[in-house]
């Protein structure tokens, strides 16, 4: 109550994460003139969008104490649902997404039920799910890219003008999965035992929070946005890729803990995962733009990522 | 003790081993397919495996010690790391099993009995000689979409483009240079990178066409596609028909089929006669465009088409 | 004669080799505090946590009002309006006070914001909330403060209050005054008689015999998983009742008899 | 003390993964002749050699509720620091394999020193440190493979005879780390120290346990036990190479996670890790020798790991 | 006069905005028993967790035996003999009773298996630790249980037990018989007395008065953040000493003034 807004803001656990970012940002922008322009910034969000979405549905599992290996694997196989359905079995092209979408969805909830039925550890379980769902991937596509898609598929590619820069539908997608979901998680019930049950089991147990039926249902949505992610994924690459993915379950790990959210479930922010996802993307876009060598980059990241979390360690300690 | 003869298989058919550097790749997967029909056609019976990523050698290790344990006759393998193989591929020879190398030569070459595969330094040279010709004297400002650090064929294709073009590493023509891993999604990150550094690339090369279609959709993005020419390799299918589609310009089409074929022949041969195969055979590579230039040798996309794998 | 409002008849509940609960019956009549009183590792949580659902005896049946009923976790038994003060505190620790306080039945805001975005109306839940600590007179600096960061004895505060302001047919509390201040004890006690006097029933665990005989109307003795006696405070002392729950005298047919002399005298009883 | 021989067994953490591994060994048994022979076996454990002693380190870390990403990477460095050192610079081999231990330890002293000093999680620490390690070995080793290693170096891929059977004296070495360990952690003061600390920061540290001291022991330890590894690699691979490793950090994890120990610390046995990495060894060489195709083989493979410990989960559950 | 054996002066502890210590003096005399008390949020585990190394005050001075002292953390006070049961119960969930018992100062065989392996000697642990538990007879089914399946009474008695076998110097509990039965409490007190009366003072943290009275030489009485009086139990009668802790009563001078009217007849002082 007394708190005023500056205070509440530092308090937040997005602010470190935050205050690295426009650091990362200021050092750019010094650095190389290309960086502080919009259609850079449209880029960036364009870049991370696919992960970015990716980490909304980590982040969610990650709140209950879960983790998800899966999700690339599942995104990439989403694709490839729906752009096979489209353009091989001739499928109106919203029905395919519907399929794709649902098919996401399915193995969230498969996850779900193994997680909560038979209380398998989540690691166990997506690892499971990642190898399972990669071979299902390249079985059913028979390693074929897909190609020629219908402009349904791709509209999320397009693009619209706001002042000079041009911004993809995708871009705006994202944007308002991240408030939406900082809508859910903070001001309905549902995310609220959502932080419960991160918080410990048991305890969301004994107040009478349906803890099965809630982990079943975070698994689930994480799959659906999933599937958000591979349609996201498709309309930028414009194909149906099997190969998509690989890497994205470390990276929409990545995000998640770079936004200040713990991996022991029960504290973060939605919105610090965004901010999370478009430090990575600054890292690379700006050392890219200032050309640094691509195993340089690999190494200035890797120094950055830890700096990154460590201002914001720094900042709460001042804090204290 | 544990039933019948160790090592020594008993089952009648001779089986045959295909180790492939990755499950992911479309090539690997003709490749695969070539391996299998000839296997049948040979009456042998196929076993597969494959490392988890380009430049996964302690998989492809793995699997050459369960195949000889499971008793295989030969090993063909597209080697991931091609000097870091060689003691492996040794101790399997040394168990009196034909080890074929396909598509990339181990180092030393002679560590395998044989070598089925593009020239790639070749495959390289002729997209680099191609832009050259195509850009017709225009000044240059060039992209490298590369593999990763470390592999030989990315090394190879880079150093061949280089070469066919003119022109030395660090040239100031090269202004980017970014690793894709041949993935699409990364080539397109990639390309967009690139043009932002520098919005007036008009040159760009890829290690492969999943790299070269990203890039494509990067330039069209920023409606750059119509006067940035694109080259490549592979051959593939989807390749091939972004080549008539103009997407890319040329491509280095090559062989993989050819290669599992006659590679699974020649253990088939081993298993019957005893005899080795040996020494390196070129499974060839073609220039695959519909715009030709004076000076390079290429062949159009209708042959590419009738000829591509995946 | 009156139906108990909760009963239990022959639980039992094993740990591996532990036995926790060996065949405990249990009543509790409309309108009283019942206090269950034993040793540590008596079974007295075992029991309450099987009688509201939090865990699942491996033999024995509860009723409710004279019905049998299964509670297959803590919220069918909320549902059917008993609240429970468990003794490791159900409180999330990086949640605040309200959010606890309204955790599992949270208000929305009136009006299509509530229905349709289904948004919290947080104001409502810290203002009540409020309301409801004030009561108990809980001294807290913040409302907001993920309750990790309050003292022992304020947690405690948070789950009694949580309790209270929700029962409508039982309130089960599992030594709730163990971690409060003087004060807050007297608080909780006065609670514990006002829930009473508005008629629902309260099932207290304590180990703390001046408040044991200040408020209950009933004693359930538990020893080694299951029940040994039911007493009403006046008929015996302190001291007796203190015997009987260290298994030193034996309740039969209402009066104390003495079962281990050499125990008895330890605890000064002639 | 009432608990017989038996009954203990059951109630040990690793019973379940024993019970899977003694499934899956049963099953491959009766479907292929060459599965259950002396060689086979030994040929087993040489494919799990490498990652099962990182997985003695990741185990280390797991138990104090960390996590480490950055082993695999680690050991590749150390491989190329040992080779080169010995092939490039001519350094006698014994100290060039003295500079990779040291070079190791190194980096895990860093892990652990960045986890205590700035507070930050063992997740972001070793991810960037994975990024700056891996790009060391590329930029050090100049993406060149190193050959014709001194024997020292190969050493420990040398075999010996038991009975009929060749046994290479790394995989001695590593079953020799996994008893020592197992000794550590479960019989001295040390290795109670660990659990605590695993169990609760807090609690150890107001039980008068140096939690910052011991925290960087054990990630400094687990660096050196990495450059166990990497003298495994090399002498079973006969080479330095500079992509080893890659996949190592999460196949670590997965042998840590099958054999029973919780990613939330303070509970697990290090036997129990090495039975988890012969689980995914028995499935690979199993399927391998039945010939299954390769994408069948990662299939089957998500699907055996979910019921490994499914297994467990239910012997547990029948124990209650 | 003789010098206090722990000593505090001006200790001020702040979170953000919530002030735990304002100000707070302490001292604890040779061989007695002092008891601190207050209310919820008063103070009394941050005084003594500030007094034990395990928090950092963020000024004020600390003096053993009337030196100044800085206790970076648990271990340094523990190897001056202080020894401190904490309220949130320093117990490792997993671990056993015997291996909680020894945490941090393990035993080790005798002989080359223990100098040179460091070989744990598990019998001996276990032995000691039945012993000690034994002593306060806290009903146990097995020693090699993880304590996180103990009952909340049974691990309680585990960390009093622990405190009691190792200090030398100093004894601090922050509230140990909350959790604790009738029987098991009696133990605890006893068990004060005895240290008490080998010559180590205790303090004792509590909200139970009747045990405040029935063990304490003298009473800190803390409040808001403060020491706000010092008390010998015979001067005052328990309500009074209530009022003081609740603040309707001021100490000046040694002697109970009513600083607040309302506040001392609610709670029955005239
Ligand atoms: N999850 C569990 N696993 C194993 N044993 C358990 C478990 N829960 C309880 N027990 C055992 O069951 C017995 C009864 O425990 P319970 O918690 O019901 O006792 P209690 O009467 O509530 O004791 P207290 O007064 O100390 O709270 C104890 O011996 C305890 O160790
Ligand atoms: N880590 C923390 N962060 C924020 N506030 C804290 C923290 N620890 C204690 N406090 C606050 O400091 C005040 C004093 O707490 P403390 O635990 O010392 O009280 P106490 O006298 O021991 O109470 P109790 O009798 O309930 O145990 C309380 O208001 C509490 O909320
Ligand atoms: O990743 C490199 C590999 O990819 C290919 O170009 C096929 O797409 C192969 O020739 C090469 O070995
Ligand atoms: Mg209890
Ligand atoms: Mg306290």
């Amino acid at each position: 109550m007394e708190a005023t807004l500056p205070r509440r803001l530092i308090s937040t656990p997005v602010a470190g994460p935050l205050a690295a970012l426009v650091l990362a940002c200021a050092f750019f922008a010094l650095r190389t003139d290309q960086f502080l322009t919009g259609p850079n910034f449209s880029l960036i969000i364009q870049q991370v969008m696919v992960v970015g979405t990716l980490a909304i549905g980590q982040t969610l599992i990650i709140l209950t104490a879960g983790i998800d290996l899966s999700n690339g694997a599942i995104m990439a196989f989403g694709g490839i649902v729906m752009t096979k359905l489209a353009v091989d079995s001739g499928l109106p092209p919203v029905l395919a997404i519907v399929a794709g979408l649902a098919v996401c969805s399915g193995f969230g909830l498969v996850n779900g039920l193994l997680v909560t039925r038979i209380s398998l550890p989540p690691f166990i379980v997506t690892l499971g799910m990642l190898n399972v769902v990669f071979a299902l991937t390249h079985i059913y596509s028979n390693e074929q890219t897909v190609t020629d898609l219908p402009p349904v598929l791709t509209f999320l590619g397009q693009t619209f003008q706001v002042g000079q820069t041009n911004v993809t539908y995708g871009s705006l997608l994202t944007i308002l999965l991240f408030l939406l979901f900082a809508y859910l998680l903070g001001s309905t019930a549902w995310g609220r035992h959502v932080y419960a049950l991160g918080n410990s089991p048991e305890v969301a147990r004994l107040t009478g929070i349906r803890t099965r039926r809630l982990t079943i249902g975070v698994y689930t949505l994480a799959g659906f946005v999933y599937g958000i992610a591979a349609l996201l994924l498709v309309s930028r690459t414009g194909v149906g890729d099997p190969q998509a993915g690989q890497t994205d379950n470390l990276d929409s790990i990545t995000a998640v803990v770079l936004g200040g959210t713990s991996l022991f479930g029960g504290r973060g922010l939605v919105i610090g995962t965004l901010v999370g996802a478009l430090i990575v993307g600054v890292f690379r876009n700006g050392l890219q733009l200032m050309g640094v060598p691509s195993i340089y980059q690999t190494l200035i990241t890797g120094i950055l990522v830890i700096l990154a979390v460590a201002v914001d360690q720094l900042s709460r300690r001042r804090n204290r | 003790g544990g039933g019948g003869g160790g090592g020594q298989s008993s089952s009648a058919t001779p089986k045959v081993g295909l180790i492939t550097k990755t499950e992911t790749n479309p090539f690997f997967v003709k490749m695969k397919e070539g391996a299998q029909k000839s296997a049948q056609a040979n009456g042998m019976e196929l076993m597969t495996a494959a490392g988890k990523f380009d430049g996964d050698n302690a998989s492809q290790i793995t699997a050459i010690e369960n195949m000889v344990a499971a008793g295989v006759k030969g090993i063909l393998i597209t080697p991931s790391d091609t000097k870091a193989i060689v003691p492996a591929i040794k101790k399997a020879r040394d168990a009196g099993v034909l080890v074929i190398a396909l598509d990339t030569p181990t180092e030393p070459q002679d560590a395998t009995d044989a070598l089925f595969a593009t020239d790639n330094l070749k495959a390289g040279e002729l997209i680099g000689q191609y832009a050259k010709a195509a850009m017709a004297g225009k000044p240059a400002k060039i992209a490298t979409l590369d593999l990763a650090p470390g592999i030989t064929v990315g090394q190879l294709r880079h150093d061949g483009f280089l070469k066919g073009y003119g022109i030395a590493e660090g040239d100031p023509s090269v202004v980017c240079s970014q690793d894709t891993r041949g993935d699409q999604a990364k080539g397109q990150t990639a390309m967009e990178n690139c043009l932002q550094k520098a919005p007036d690339i008009n040159l760009v090369y890829t290690i492969n066409e999943p790299a070269a279609l990203g890039a494509y959709t990067a330039l069209k993005a920023k409606g750059r596609e119509k006067d940035v020419l694109i080259v490549s390799v592979d051959g593939g299918c989807t390749g091939t028909k972004a080549v008539k589609s103009g997407e890319i310009a040329a491509t280095s089409q090559q062989y993989p089929l050819k290669m599992a074929e006659d590679g699974v022949k020649a253990v088939s041969e081993f298993a019957k006669t005893g005899k080795k195969t040996s020494g390196y055979t070129d499974t060839g590579v073609t220039l695959i465009t519909d715009k030709s230039v004076s000076g390079v040798e290429a062949k159009d996309t209708a042959f590419g088409l009738a000829n591509c794998w995946g | 004669m009156t139906t108990p409002v909760l009963q239990a008849r022959g639980l039992v509940k094993r740990y591996g080799h532990v036995t926790a609960l060996d065949g405990a019956d249990f009543e509790l009549m409309p309108g009283e505090v019942l206090a269950v009183i034993g040793d540590n590792g008596a079974g007295k949580t075992s029991l309450i946590k099987a009688l509201t659902g939090a865990l699942q005896p491996d033999t024995g049946e509860i009723l409710l009002d004279g019905k049998p009923v299964r509670f297959r976790d803590p919220l069918e038994a909320r549902r059917q309006g008993i609240e429970t003060v468990y003794q490791d505190l159900a409180v999330a620790a990086s949640l605040d006070i309200a959010t606890n306080m309204f955790l599992g039945r949270e208000l929305r805001k009136p009006g299509l914001l509530g229905s349709v975005f289904r948004m919290l109306d947080k104001k409502r839940m810290r203002e009540e909330s409020a309301r409801h600590m004030a009561e108990l007179k809980i001294g807290l600096r913040s409302l907001t403060q993920p309750v990790e960061s309050l003292s022992g004895g304020q947690r405690q505060g948070v789950a009694v209050a949580r309790a209270v302001a929700w029962a409508t047919h039982v309130v089960v509390m599992d030594e709730p005054t163990a971690a409060l201040g003087v004060k807050e004890s007297g608080q909780v006690l006065d609670m514990i008689k006002r829930v009473r006097d508005g008629g629902t029933p309260v099932v207290l665990i304590s180990h703390n015999m001046p408040h044991v005989f200040e408020i209950a109307d009933r004693i359930h003795v538990q020893r080694l998983g299951r029940r040994v006696a039911q007493i009403k405070p006046g008929d015996h002392s302190m001291a007796e009742v203190v015997a009987i729950m260290t298994g030193a005298l034996q309740v039969s047919e209402g009066k104390a008899v003495v079962a281990d002399q050499g125990a008895a005298e330890a605890i000064g009883l002639s």
